[in-house]
């Protein structure tokens, strides 16, 4: 940690695009486990979904990569949502483009200033699909990791890891687990676990890169 | 689990490439992952624009034709279409009348929907939308998703298609639409699991000797699981799930409907036993539909849906259809 | 192995009961065992008149009405029907015009359809006979039962029931008939063994990693069997095999049938296969139908048939034809 | 055996009743060994064919029972026809109805008389069906059962029974089973064992009486 990187560290496009790249692989890797996952609460796509949507990511992320670091999140998002569809689709695409356009057109930005527009995003996906800390969804592990963004990297992918697990005692309010009722409790999440891969790729990235 | 299939990642697309063989008479877009017909749009005619997750077929492109679908937008298994599908769709169909979403109610198809009527709006295209939640297995309630949309979607599919196809306008159509919606509801049972092919292994595990009662075209559980029951014990917990919910005070259209797995032969008779509850319970049935419409791949089991009709509704029913999967009328 | 039915023995009973209720166009006579065009006999038309075991729905029954069979007679599950159902159906159905039996070529069918056909003719109905094989996973010599009949009975029945239906005289429906039977071919593949309601377990056992190639509609075994093959890889074994024996010098139909447990979209996805495969060997198409017609209860898996046209045999597919399963035209 | 009774022992109607009782009885009893035989070269459905059509025989002889020996056969055969369908309804129908035919009007037949007229019988079997001693059908049962009953009701009963043994090495060139070619060796005929069922059925019945 410091790696003799200050507090005012900042991230430039590329970043962005190694984040969704190493978030990418991390989807491709874990899709089984994803799809394992929402087959015991959903319907045992979600692994499939969001391997197709990273993978279309990257590779426009690697045709036409934007210059900022807005622009990278907003061009993610949308791409989320013209390719995965289902409920996770919009969800992350509103996460990614909303975050992306709460970074401006700045083509730098730093750590807290990303935890702020997070915050921001996750606010966005609350808002569309209705949901709730507690719900039983990925906002389990967005919410507590945009939050504790403001502290560092490795909080974030902690708070998101921990949050992940926390849905596995909650009874599902939204989305497709929300049929299960009670038969929801004592499985965790699929979209909160894919959350928190996200974030633990990007602690990973930021380290790669000396930043904490 | 073996499939007749290549690879799981192209089973929509290859599914696609088949239809338009098989159907000259509809526009297949591999591509952009929509099915229209080929006379659209049609001159001062409102479109119908449906869709939703692969894997119940023939719902939806099975139903795209005269007096039905404009477009059907088919997503991944079990996966709603992505927004850009409706939109592309909806601007294929639109003949400056308006157009008509009919969304299944799951989180992901309501939210792709609604995403695209507003891009959609935006490009000009007038968007009414009716939503379809007739699975009465799910409580309606703060604390899930809301009811599931199933058989009923077929209901409200055909009746509002005929309307549009009679000439009536946006409004009209939308307002058709959302009495069939309000007055279809459905209960689904399982006898297996589906397998989907990402996955390669049944979604749920249904032991051998019991099924699922009040299951969801997805696989979804429903409200309870219960020992092995005969066919006239499952028509009488399936027609009265639907009928205490729905409390018919007229006529019925009845779509006794296969999730896919189970045969003709078994669905038939079926049907002489949701035929007896339901005139046991003393409620008419004006027409019956009998067959695989709302699938879930190859499940096995079946669903049970009533849509209450007035003249209006019925004489729209009689209509004219010619699509794929319904066919009727001249 | 669990089934939506009551008891096995009333199975076959029930969907007819079932049946009747879905079909009030039908007149369907549950205690004969016979489904009957509701307008028999009409004045002056040939009549025709098929049957087998039950099922492979919606073959027969649910392919009579205008255009194509006048009469179906079920027999129990995979059981050919009883010759009494065969001569009060014709009975039924005959106009004075006489009556066509279309028969599978199995040795239960071909035995209780001739004695049939001489006690009809005893009652002063003319009757002729056509004998559908064209299953070419079995050959045809004298150490065997023959070819069986599968899906080319579907274009025999159509072809020969449109003849019908425009005032041919039995002589030449009967002609057409034999014509389109000798033009057809047909290949089955199983992926999963089906379960019959008397034995309630697999008929045959296929490993999971295995297929039955030239599989009949009764879980007969076919040419051999080998490990799990792609859509692509199926298609072009089926393809071929019928291809090898028919020789088509002209278009054909091509009928991409499902078994009865393969999902519409995995059948569809197979259809583009199947056509590429035609295409590949410069075979036109004329025509495509994809579905579950000729099936196997819940066996997953499909057969393709193949019927080679000339204009006349074309234009009678194309006539109209309204039945349960088939509808088209006007 | 023999039990004081002489060679020109003859039975009745109510014989021939009682034997098909008891063939009902049996069918019933190994109704599913016959299917799970019919399942390995056939379609499963043997058992319930037989069982459906012995029981409407049984039926229909205890409200009509005809007055001669002929009479019973005669119209036990037609009840077979009209209720077991498949391949062995029109056959069994005919051996019965033709052996019935042969045995004309007589009120008490003989048991050299029955064999004569089983031979025909049998000899209708094989003409309509197209199949030969051999081929791994009933035949192969009824055949040498028809022959042997000259000697004796036991023989009867032990010829079909081996000849229904001896259908297992051999390769079905009729019926449903001649589709599995090279496949159909080494499984036991289900036509073959009903046909020896029946063999057994009308040897214990004459034993019941003190024939042989
Ligand atoms: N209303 C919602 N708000 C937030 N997240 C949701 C909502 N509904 C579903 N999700 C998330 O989406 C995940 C499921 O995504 P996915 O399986 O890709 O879509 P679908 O449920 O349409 O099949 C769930 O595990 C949950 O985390
Ligand atoms: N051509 C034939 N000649 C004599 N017996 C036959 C012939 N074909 C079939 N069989 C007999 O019929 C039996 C099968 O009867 P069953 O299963 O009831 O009819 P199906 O084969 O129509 O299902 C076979 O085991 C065989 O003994
Ligand atoms: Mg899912
Ligand atoms: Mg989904
Ligand atoms: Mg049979
Ligand atoms: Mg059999």
């Amino acid at each position: 940690m410091g790696m003799g990187l200050g507090m005012d560290e900042t991230f430039d496009a590329g970043f962005f695009v190694r984040w969704l790249e190493a978030a990418a692989s991390a989807v491709d890797r874990e899709a089984g486990r994803l799809t394992e996952l929402d087959s015991a609460i959903g319907d045992a796509d979600h692994g499939a979904n969001l391997k197709r949507g990273f993978a279309a990511v990257a590779e426009l992320l690697a045709e036409e990569p934007p210059a900022t670091p807005g622009a990278v999140l907003v061009s993610a998002g949308r791409q989320l949502i013209s390719t995965v569809g289902g409920a996770s689709g919009p969800l992350y695409g509103t996460l990614l483009r909303r975050t992306g356009k709460a970074l401006g057109e700045d083509r730098r930005v730093g750590r807290e200033r990303l935890a702020e527009a997070f915050a921001v995003g996750v606010a966005a996906v609350s808002q569309l699909g209705g949901a709730q800390v507690g719900d039983k969804t990925m906002l389990d592990a967005l919410t507590p990791a945009a939050e504790a963004l403001r502290t560092s990297f490795g909080a974030a992918r902690t708070a998101a890891e921990e949050g992940a697990l926390a849905t596995v005692p909650l009874q599902a309010r939204k989305g497709r687990a929300s049929y299960l009722g009670e038969r929801s409790i004592g499985h965790q999440d699929p979209g909160a676990t894919s959350s928190a891969l996200l974030f633990a790729e990007l602690a990973e990235t930021a380290r790669a890169e000396g930043a904490a | 689990m073996k499939m007749l299939i290549n690879v799981p990642e192209t089973v929509v697309a290859d599914a696609l490439r088949g239809m338009a063989a098989a159907h000259p008479e509809l526009t297949v877009d591999v591509e952009r992952g929509m099915v229209v017909r080929r006379d659209a749009p049609v001159a001062g005619k409102v479109a119908l624009v449906s869709g939703g997750g692969s894997g119940h077929e023939p719902l939806h492109a099975g139903f795209v034709g005269p007096g039905m679908l404009s477009a059907a937008c088919p997503g991944a298994v079990f996966t709603s279409p992505v927004p850009d599908q409706m939109v592309r769709a909806a601007a294929a169909v639109d003949s400056g009348a308006g157009v008509l979403f009919v969304i299944k109610n799951y989180t992901g198809d309501v939210l792709n929907f609604e995403m695209a009527a507003e891009l959609a709006e935006d490009e000009g295209v007038q968007v009414a939308k009716v939503l379809v939640d007739d699975d009465v297995a799910v409580t309606d309630s703060l604390y899930t998703a809301g009811r599931r949309g199933t058989g009923g979607t077929l209901f409200v599919e055909k009746i509002a298609g005929a309307a549009a196809e009679e000439g009536a306008p946006l409004e009209r159509v939308e307002a058709i639409a959302r009495r069939v919606s309000a007055r279809c509801r459905s209960f689904g049972v399982a006898l297996s699991a589906c397998t989907t092919p990402a996955k390669g292994s049944p979604t749920f595990e249904l032991p051998e000797g019991e099924l699922e009662l009040g299951v969801g075209i997805h696989g979804e559980p429903g409200r309870e699981r219960r020992g092995m029951m005969t066919s006239r014990e499952i028509a009488d917990y399936a027609v009265d799930a639907v009928v205490e919910d729905l409390r018919p005070s007229g006529p019925v259209l009845a779509l006794v409907n296969g999730m896919g797995g189970t045969p003709l032969l078994e669905l038939y008779g079926f049907n002489a036993e949701v035929q007896r509850v339901l005139s046991e319970r003393g409620i008419p049935v004006a027409r019956t539909l009998v067959g695989n419409y709302v699938t879930s791949l190859d499940m096995a089991g079946c669903s049970v849906t009533l849509c209450e009709v007035d003249e209006e509704l019925l004489r729209l029913w009689d209509a004219p259809v010619r699509t794929p999967a319904l066919r009727w009328g001249r």
